[in-house]
């Protein structure tokens, strides 16, 4: 099939690049550069939206696609170790800074003892959050817990707070039967919630590890058709397109 | 993962599912039987014969089976918050589940019910019974056996369906597969827990059947 | 007991409209048992479902026991509460019995009590007087699929009689049973008759059936009864097609050539008397028998022979007139056979 | 043409084994129509599907056209390629019909022609001409639910016909049609067995079906046959079950006091005889005749009689030699009409 | 979102749906109904009795019904790639789509396959036929009706399992709802698809209906 050929490594440089993405805010943006600035860099183009973390990089090594778009590096480099796959980052694009929300209180230190709070349950979110609560000193996690921290690595909960593990899409929606709730900043501001100002907590940019990587199968970094994606990735009318349209939710990491 | 770990988990997951699955089970039963009786009821020749009646019930139970589970979900969230004072948790995860279950458990019984034979009807008709007679004296115990093999299939369909569960935090065996042995690449542990599930579904099958075969004097 | 008055029944379907019933006028008397014959499609099971408004008659009128049914409100699929209640005063006996199978014996006898409302104890007392009568009071714990088609039938009698009704409705009820177990069945409704007074109407195709139990029939063709009446009195009627069929001569010889052949019908009485004999004697002639069915229905003498006389027709204008002196009716055979 | 064996069938299940066949020697010849009644449970169906394998034997040979069929390799779930061979001379009617209701009436008179491999002109043209045998030529494209009763099992016939079976086995196959239509099958079957020279072999418990087309007849009980062979022989025979069966005298009156009631059997010649009209001029007495059925079955007439003689047994001593002397088989009844 | 921004990606969505769900039901019905004949044909009394083989394929058949679709779909993963070539896309979801739906419709198939007059397998038995005569001859023709009404429930069904397809990228109206209006919150956008979704599901179930009355002489 079409797909399997594009696998070989001296892949001609007029076949479609096929790049498998999470809808939001990954394929927004790839569709962005496709219908705006693809042709006149002579990129040819194909963008998957997929919605299954776990599918993503396994369709980049088995040579379903040529490039992934959907994680950040601790989940890359987590998920090599663990499934023995070489998939190598490229570029940073763009980071989406989590944030605890609450309709019931101001700041995080007037959570109640016993306060409900909800977080997302899929791999990539769910120790970033806790992280994030852990970074704030609202609670202390296990030693040595990396990215894939789950409510069970707790150590330290001195508000003794009750979490509640839900879908990331979930979260708005959940808001208002919590305390707070540990928000992504596309699902936030697709609910209407905007991260600057309704956020009661949120992640910072500098130095923040959680930017979303473009990625390849080792090997392919160098590839002209990557090579030409990762710089409209980094363009000014790119950079524009995140400002504009996320409104802060997603911030350009580059 | 040690045993010492997933012990726990699979402890509450266990629980989690069975409370889940039987509370919507027994809503489904509750809500998806008279639902089954009145589509049949209702159909051209049926003792309440009732065309406009029969056209809805059947539409909604059309659209029930079609809809994306999260869709569904998403759109009862008021409704679960009313019934149950949350969206989220088990309980709420109770109230899409038994709503997603009502309209198949529904279409099972209307298939069971038709399969009572007529001159039953006529029998009760010829002794000066009323409709309610005869749904009470002759449909439901005629369809017995049928009914509670349609309840086996439906609760085996439920402990598929209560793996989203985990989208509204409802917890239990299948999410528990999905967030560990799927996104957490803990594939052992995920080995673990499809046998318990298919354990859990062979035992149900196998009481279902020999209730059914028990209670079936045809 | 029960009078159907210029009953009409059409059934409209996607496939056109087919008149089952065409003007029917039954009557039947109290404490009678009533056959209704006829071809498959005549209409037998529609007049037999009008009676009891299982089937709404287009048009006429339905009386049972004093109650003009036709006249209660409701529809077939929903009966009013005043039809209800008079469907209770009739039981009903089907040719496949309609057991409840997830219901023992004694709970289907006591299903029309649960739908009257009494209460356990009474049921449970008549359910067990009834199993008693029809003479399967050990199988009152049984299954109806543990007993055999005459069991089975039984109890489906013994459904029909727990609302102590005064008339009894029978669809074939043992069409599908054999001869030996179909004897009983009518044994039991012939003693439920004498005994309790019941008034029967049953619809057979069985002309055995008709013989053995019944004291008038009806012969329905097309949707109308061309013949009705007492048993006796239609065996005695010139031409009858009931008789005809009741006593069936159609294989009987058809003589030598030089003689004269008739066919001799008698009931009651004018049997007892030996009329063979005596013509034979008075005469001085030797009568051959070519074919006889000679019965005792209801208790009299029925039957029809045919006789073979010496000699022509003219011969024996005298002995015929002897036997027709005698009250019997005679029909004198042409040479192929046919009446004359 | 038929030969069983020392046949024994056992079924065994669940509930434990019942024995429904004991020792069963059936010989039917070739171009007979043979006819095999008795009660419910007896083993008829049994016997009958034992004869072209749908049931296995437990023990015993069947013999069916030359080929011994339980040699024959194969399992009553799988048949083996010669015993498929075998089956396919034999025809089979069903008393349910058995019809497709996907197929017209063609299709499925074509049915066992496909099974067989015949190409579709030949089995079209076939199909044609067995419609037409059976009067149903019109019928060819609709579809079975479009058929009465009768129509339905006339192409069943025609279907057990398709493959020019030289056996028809048929199982109660007029048990559920009404009794015109059953006469018109009868008739059929008959036609058949005489222009196609067909051996039949037929299970009914209805006596008519019998007396009008057997040649010859078994009555079986408990698994046994208890009493074979040619119709008139078997009516001949004293104490024949199956004769009494066929000519029911039950119903028949039973005399009155003072005076002795006989039982008089005869078959073929001797009824030609004026016996009873001889009897009363020779002794000149006055014979009451109580009962009788007369009949011609297979063109000889047979019947029997009851009649009633004046005066004690003792005053009778020499009228009953003088009938017996005639090869009459005179009974003597007691007082309460049973045989002495 | 205006009609125009939606337009294009509805077609797209119906497309992929129709693809999907109409490959994945001719799978279905390639082997979902040879397994429900084969599980009919080797029960106990049937014409080739075999209790392993009935009882294995039983279990197969019971177990794929409940594991979560997930979790069959990353279990099949391997085998979709050597099936399509491919693990992502509309063409890699029809496989684990059309795995999760033929135990269904082989339970269906089943069903069905029972419900012919005995009789009838006894008739062409009479007449010399094999067991391949009796499946092609009577079983198979004279369920076919009922054998359209559990497709048509079959693909009702996959309609809603395809929702589940934008895991693995396979897009399709379920998707299209979950990821706009569920993931981005666009309501109006999610009840249009919706609106869709009953419209086929419907339309599907009134040709279904239709079809199987036309097939039906009985
Ligand atoms: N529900 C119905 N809808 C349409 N036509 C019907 C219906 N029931 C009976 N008929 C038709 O009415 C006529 C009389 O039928 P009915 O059943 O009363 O005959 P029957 O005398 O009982 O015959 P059988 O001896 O076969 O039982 C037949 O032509 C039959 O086809
Ligand atoms: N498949 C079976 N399994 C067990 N017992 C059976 C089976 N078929 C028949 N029998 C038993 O074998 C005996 C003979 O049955 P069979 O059907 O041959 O009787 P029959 O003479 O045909 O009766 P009928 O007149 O009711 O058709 C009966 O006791 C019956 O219960
Ligand atoms: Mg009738
Ligand atoms: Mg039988």
């Amino acid at each position: 099939s079409s797909s399997s050929s594009s696998s070989s490594s001296t892949s001609s440089a007029d076949k479609p690049l096929v790049v498998v993405a999470s809808p939001t805010p990954h394929a927004q943006i790839l569709n962005y550069i496709k219908d705006n600035l693809a042709a006149k860099a002579g990129l040819k183009l194909t963008v998957k939206e997929v919605t299954d973390y776990t599918l993503q990089n396994p369709a980049v090594q088995d040579g379903s696609a040529d490039a992934n778009y959907f994680q950040h590096l601790p989940y890359l480099t987590d998920f090599n170790k663990t499934h023995g796959t070489s998939v190598v980052p490229v570029e940073n694009v763009h980071l989406e800074p989590l944030g605890v929300y609450s309709k019931k209180v101001k700041q995080v230190a007037d959570l109640a003892s016993g306060a409900s709070v909800a977080v997302p349950n899929d791999a990539t979110n769910e120790g970033r959050a806790l992280k994030l609560l852990a970074d704030n000193q609202v609670i202390t996690l296990k030693d040595g817990v990396g990215t894939g921290a789950t409510v069970r690595d707790v150590t330290g909960n001195p508000k003794n707070l009750k979490f509640k593990e839900l879908d990331a899409a979930q979260l708005p929606r959940a808001l208002s039967d919590v305390d707070a709730a540990v928000i992504n900043g596309n699902n936030a501001l697709g609910a209407g919630l905007k991260p600057a100002s309704d956020a009661i907590l949120l992640e910072k940019a500098d130095g923040n590890p959680y930017a979303n990587v473009l990625a390849v199968k080792k090997g392919k970094e160098n590839d002209p058709r990557v090579q030409k994606l990762a710089q409209l990735l980094h363009s000014d009318e790119v950079k524009k397109y995140i400002n504009d349209t996320f409104q802060g939710s997603v911030i350009p990491a580059f | 993962m040690t045993w010492d770990e997933m012990q726990p988990l699979l402890q509450d997951a266990t629980v989690e599912t069975l409370q889940m699955v039987g509370i919507a089970t027994l809503v489904t039963l509750l809500v998806g039987l008279p639902l089954g009786v009145l589509l049949v009821l209702t159909d051209k020749g049926g003792l309440l014969q009732n065309r406009p009646v029969n056209k809805v019930v059947g539409a909604i139970v059309n659209v029930g089976r079609s809809l994306p589970f999260v869709i569904l979900l998403v759109a009862l969230i008021p409704f679960t918050r009313w019934v149950v004072g949350t969206s989220i948790g088990w309980q709420a995860a109770t109230v899409p589940l038994a709503i997603g279950a009502i309209p198949f458990y529904a279409r099972l019984v209307e298939t069971a019910v038709r399969g009572v034979d007529g001159g039953l009807v006529e029998a009760v008709h010829a002794m000066g019974g009323s409709t309610w007679a005869v749904v009470r004296k002759v449909l439901l115990p005629e369809s017995l056996p049928a009914l509670l093999s349609a309840l086996t299939t439906t609760v085996i369909a439920l402990i598929g369906y209560s793996a989203t569960a985990g989208t509204v935090g409802g917890g239990g065996l299948g999410n528990l597969a999905i967030t560990y042995g799927y996104m957490r690449f803990e594939t052992g542990f995920m080995v673990v827990i499809v046998i318990e599930l298919v354990l859990l579904v062979t035992l149900l099958q196998l009481v279902g059947d020999f209730l059914s075969k028990r209670l079936d004097h045809s | 007991m029960i009078t159907t008055k210029d009953l009409t029944k059409v059934y409209t379907s996607r496939g056109g409209r087919t008149t089952a019933l065409r003007g029917v006028d039954l009557h039947v008397r109290e404490g009678e048992v009533y056959g209704v014959v006829g071809t498959s499609g005549a209409g037998k099971s529609t007049l037999i479902r009008c009676v009891n408004m299982l089937e709404r008659p287009s048009s006429g009128t339905v009386t049972v026991d004093g109650v003009e049914l036709t006249a209660l409100p409701g529809t077939e699929q929903r009966a009013g509460r005043e039809l209800r209640a008079a469907r209770q005063r009739i039981g009903m006996v089907f040719q496949h019995f309609n057991l409840l199978a997830s219901r023992t014996v004694q709970q289907n006898v006591e299903l029309p009590l649960e739908i009257r409302g009494l209460d356990r104890t009474a049921r449970r007392r008549r359910a067990g007087e009834l199993l008693e009568l029809v003479g399967l009071a050990d199988k009152a714990q049984s299954y109806p699929k543990q007993l055999s088609g005459g069991q089975k039938q039984r109890v489906g009698i013994a459904r029909a009689l727990a609302g102590d009704p005064r008339v009894l409705l029978s669809d074939e009820a043992t069409s599908a049973l054999d001869p030996q177990t179909t004897r009983s069945i009518l044994q039991l409704l012939r003693r439920l008759n004498q005994e309790l007074g019941l008034t029967v109407l049953l619809i057979t195709h069985e002309m055995d059936v008709i013989k053995s139990v019944c004291d008038s029939a009806a012969l329905m063709r097309e949707g109308r009864i061309v013949e009705a009446g007492p048993l006796t009195e239609l065996i005695a009627t010139d031409g009858s097609a009931l008789a005809r069929e009741l006593f069936p001569l159609s294989e009987f010889g058809a003589g030598h050539g030089g003689s004269t052949v008739v066919e001799v019908t008698f009931q009651g009485d004018s049997s007892g008397r030996p009329f063979i004999s005596q013509l034979a004697r008075t005469y001085q002639i030797d009568l051959n028998i070519l074919g006889a069915a000679v019965e005792t229905i209801g208790g009299r003498q029925v039957g029809r022979m045919r006789v073979e006389l010496p000699g022509s027709h003219q011969d024996n204008v005298v002995p015929i007139g002897y036997l027709r002196e005698q009250g019997l009716q005679v029909d004198v055979l042409t040479e192929n056979g046919t009446l004359a």
